[in-house]
């Protein structure tokens, strides 16, 4: 169990190889229908419905979880769970996307898509965890923020970008685990973190694969083609540098054993949040922001840069 | 679910011996039957009104309570007078309680775990705010950060005591630059809000708390109702201003039923303690001679690491 | 000149003066009547459709003002401007409440009572100065916060709490001016300053005469028996040490000569300002606490103190 | 007010040297007349889009401009291929545009203060931000902060950079976090939203600035407007996502024409370097090395007492 908790990955190093992989990618659609296979059945499996929610991991992680509700300002949004938990001796707010398993339940989380009082709350808990010194967990699971009039008339940008300055600024250890679908902004608000770690079938993007296929081929159709094209498995991702690690899931995939997803994810928690604790406020924040100055990659004066 | 706010002062309904019936849903209960169940009517839910005395019986440990400031009575620095002079219905009030103000505050232990408790009392002229309240609330906050305790303040008021003036407007900015000093070191400070809270008192230390929680059916408005309708000049909806609604507008943190008030208040006080921030006692400790935390997650310090020069207050914003 | 500036008035240092003269106060209505009309002259006067607003000591004071808008949430509320002038060789934050002169202005300004955003936009832009040591100036000028269901449901209460609690926190110095209605806790939300001054007519009340009749006589024409009991005169207020000072008008009040009023205004702000800014920021915060915890007063086992 | 935006990548329409018909008006304009008018069609206000280069000039006191980081080119790190290869989009957009990536950084004099500058040209593949824009955003930063210049941010963009995948996305937290250490100092920072500016730069540091300016009709949306459309499943009311909207909406602080946008930056940064932090100059200067405040205001500097042992850092939050 031990060795499989954290599978730390540097950022870029395994990124050559898999571009020489690339390169030689057939880019022969009828054949890359083929190498589609996988990718889209992470998808599938990323989006299933089976897949434990934010709300079954608190089941199973923390029985004693208190949910907080509201933004103090307009709503309380059902889209993302958040609430105080006793953890392996100390408290951690718990934060997460939450989508719904019935036709009721996905209307009143409005299918985990958050409007823009779902990241003021957010925001709201993690400056109280701030101020008591309680390490933030959160959990994504997203197709993306909602796009509708109202809640871009409320700020939806804005309530976005104030979720990630909230994280970037907390002196307190932060942990995020994307455990289904990783969507665009509205997937990242919740992941400025200190450790970034992916379920083995989860996804996460920049933007939907339907989306993508609609903007690049006029067809939504294509999306198992854009989904290959993105690169937004867990391995693919942590390959790019992206993330911290990739996390195995039960055999069969979490959807079978929401208990053993779970306490997977418990106890790669406390390995991370253990290592977090133990660095000075200042230098993890440092740290922090050093690790996201690192993402991308580019060439300066013709020479390539991870 | 609740009836209306009447901002007029009105007897507690449920203080005498025999029977009464339930104003929501009209049933006859008996008084031992409603106290054994927290003063909420079995039938509907309804929460009945509860006196300051009877919340602190209900909240603290048995024979734990210690009174703090039970000295502090109104004085009457307008000499205001309406139909009556405010002096006579202070005198009034008292005796009909037998409380000297609208909030009593005291430490006290609330599951075995130390705490600062306020509790205000609506039959005490409304359970309006004015100087005593004020300073009440302050001497509570020093008690709180004096001995490391966290603060847990039951709301009922129908706002500022208008027969003090300006002096009750400012109890507001008063009790506000009381909370700012309890998060300054920070001390955890809970609001429980209940039938009805409004005003003055909502408006400052009842939603500045870090977690907020309400009864069921609590009327919280910072305007009252008649004020508003006579300003839109049409009536309100049915659910204005209640607790149910101000959850789903995200004013609240939580509804929580009388009969499980206590032990939510203990387990969200052992979580705010429990922060990995315990792990910094020892820094406190040294620097003003205060006990460490007590909650029951404070077991974390032992495991983590303490730092000597975090900078730890710089939590505080 | 320079003597009529600041009139430091010690909390209750003519309390007791006032309660002699109060105790003599005839109880009588038909009596109180007299004593009513220069009160209720006080109230028309604070409420006078030609006193300068918010707007007009900006002209006067101000002339590169540059408006911020916006509570980021939900909406610009009008009801309340803020925005960065340049003041004496330094910059400040200026906001106030704003009512509207003709008809159109009073339905924009909604006559001068925020909403929630007001608040909000006024703690964002009061933040922002702290950010960048500039200091806050306040002008108070409403009849009270919007009682509206609307406004309720986005918490009326909360953002003039937390507005409270912001301007409890800054470490800028502030200075906060009433200059016409001072009405309840939606213009305190503005005026919890270092240097809290009331103009000459102006009022500062915890009720509207109106609303207080209505409560205590059933009868809102009572409103100036109510104003007379309230104790709401610049006077009368800082003899019950509320505020730190009265500032003087021009000859007949400030409506007749609103450059005048505002020389008076920025020369007494520059002077507090002054003081206030050779104070360091946490001994400035301190004084401040202290001010505000000598507000009231009580008896303490049988001995009244102020 | 504005023209719909696509997102899709189109030439900029003003670059001939002829005359064309203002697309909302329709009214014939010679390219003179329109440069002369800081390219808003002088019949009805239309803001036509701008070359980064040519907002620079209008920005930057002549003869000031000093790029930065002007090397560097995006890597195609998921060899990305839709229809065509990123690669060839990549070197059809710098041959179109002249520009390297979508947004050129550099220091510079706006009406003599000192500054960075960062502009983004929608022309290069819809002003899409992936790791070039991303890494060129935080060595602006760097540059404001190492010479204590504000840092101001001319924005369009149509969102993320699909074809760099993921990368492109963390290009939100990256550019933040940048933001952050912005603030720690405090640098000011402002952010001016052209038409149009939208998804991850919008969610990201345009709407993180100290001040945000918007052109008169810029489209301001995190969701493009298509998408939504397709959600709702109806038509859109006319004025969604326009600056105008947003101002009532309370998301920016004010709407500036373009003849007055250089004037109004220098009043607003002006305002915010003349703030009495300046007082603690002397401090910071001991600290690092760094030089001083330099708006037109900091002659407050001589006449405020400096505090030797204020903690003014606590500002930043
Ligand atoms: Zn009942
Ligand atoms: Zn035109």
């Amino acid at each position: 169990m031990a060795e499989l908790k954290r599978l730390p990955t540097l950022p870029g190093v395994h990124l050559k190889d898999e571009i020489a992989k690339i390169t030689h990618r057939l880019r022969d659609l009828g054949l890359s229908r083929q190498v589609d296979k996988a990718v889209w059945d992470k998808v599938e499996l990323a989006r299933h419905a089976q897949r434990p929610y934010t709300l079954d991991y608190i089941h199973h992680m923390f029985p004693g979880f208190i949910e907080l509700s509201g933004d103090r300002c307009f709503a309380d949004d059902a889209a993302i769970v958040a609430g105080l938990a006793a953890y392996m001796g100390r408290t951690i707010m718990v934060i997460g996307h939450q989508k719904g398993r019935d036709l009721a339940a996905r209307t009143r989380r409005n299918f985990g898509m958050p409007r823009p009082e779902g990241y003021r709350k957010a925001q709201r808990l993690m400056i109280l965890a701030d101020k008591f010194g309680i390490p933030v967990f959160t959990m994504i699971d997203t197709p993306g923020a909602f796009p509708g009039v109202a809640a871009e008339e409320r700020g939806q940008a804005g309530a976005i970008s104030a979720a990630l300055l909230c994280m970037a600024r907390l002196d307190v250890p932060t942990v995020a685990v994307i455990i289904g679908e990783g969507g665009s902004g509205g997937a990242l608000a919740l992941g400025l973190a200190d450790r970034v770690l992916m379920l083995e079938n989860s996804i996460y993007s920049v933007i939907s694969p339907e989306s993508c296929a609609a903007i690049l081929w006029k067809d939504s159709s294509e999306a198992h083609l854009a989904a290959q094209t993105l690169r937004l498995t867990s391995s693919q991702v942590a390959d790019l540098g992206a993330i911290d690690a990739v996390l195995p899931e039960p055999r069969g995939g979490a959807h079978r054993d929401h208990a053993g997803a779970a306490h997977i994810v418990k106890e790669v928690l406390e390995d991370n949040l253990r290592e977090l604790e133990a660095i000075r406020p200042l230098d993890r924040k440092r740290e922090r922001f050093a690790k996201f100055r690192r993402m991308g990659v580019w060439k300066e004066n013709g020479l390539t840069l991870f | 679910m609740a009836q209306r706010v009447s901002v007029n002062i009105s007897r507690r309904n449920g203080a005498s011996g025999g029977a009464e019936s339930c104003p929501q849903c009209k049933q006859l209960l008996s008084a031992v039957e409603l106290r054994d169940n927290y003063s909420v009517c079995p039938n509907c839910g309804n929460h009945f009104r509860l006196s300051a005395r009877e919340r602190v019986a209900m909240l603290a440990d048995s024979g734990t309570w210690n009174e703090i400031a039970a000295g502090l009575r109104s004085a009457d620095p307008l000499q205001f007078f309406d139909l009556r002079p405010y002096s006579e219905r202070l005198e009034e009030a008292e005796y009909d309680t037998g409380l000297g103000e609208a909030m009593i505050v005291g430490s006290c232990r609330i599951h075995k775990m130390d705490a600062v408790l306020m509790v205000m009392d609506f039959s005490f002229m409304g359970g309006s705010m004015g100087s005593v309240v004020g300073e009440k609330f302050w001497r509570a906050c020093e008690a709180a950060i004096e001995n490391r305790y966290p603060l847990v303040a039951v709301c009922a008021s129908g706002g500022a005591r208008m027969q003090e003036g300006i002096l009750s407007l400012l109890q507001m900015a008063k009790t506000t630059c009381a909370v700012e000093l309890l998060s300054e070191v920070p001390v955890p400070f809970i609001s429980i809000l209940t039938h009805p809270t409004t005003g003055g008192v909502l408006a400052s230390f009842a939603t500045l708390a870090d977690v907020i929680i309400a009864e069921p059916g609590a009327l919280l408005s910072f305007s009252g109702p008649r004020v508003i309708e006579q300003t839109i000049k049409e009536s309100l909806p049915d659910n204005f201003g209640l607790a149910e609604s101000n959850l789903n507008h995200g004013q609240i943190d939580m509804i929580v039923p009388r009969s499980q008030l206590k032990d939510r208040l203990v387990q969200i006080l052992g979580m705010l303690e429990g922060g990995v921030a315990c792990a910094l006692e020892p820094l406190w400790e040294e620097e003003a001679g205060r006990p460490g935390r007590r909650g029951p997650l404070a077991g974390a310090l032992g495991r983590i690491k303490a730092f000597a020069n975090a900078p730890w207050r710089s939590l505080k914003r």
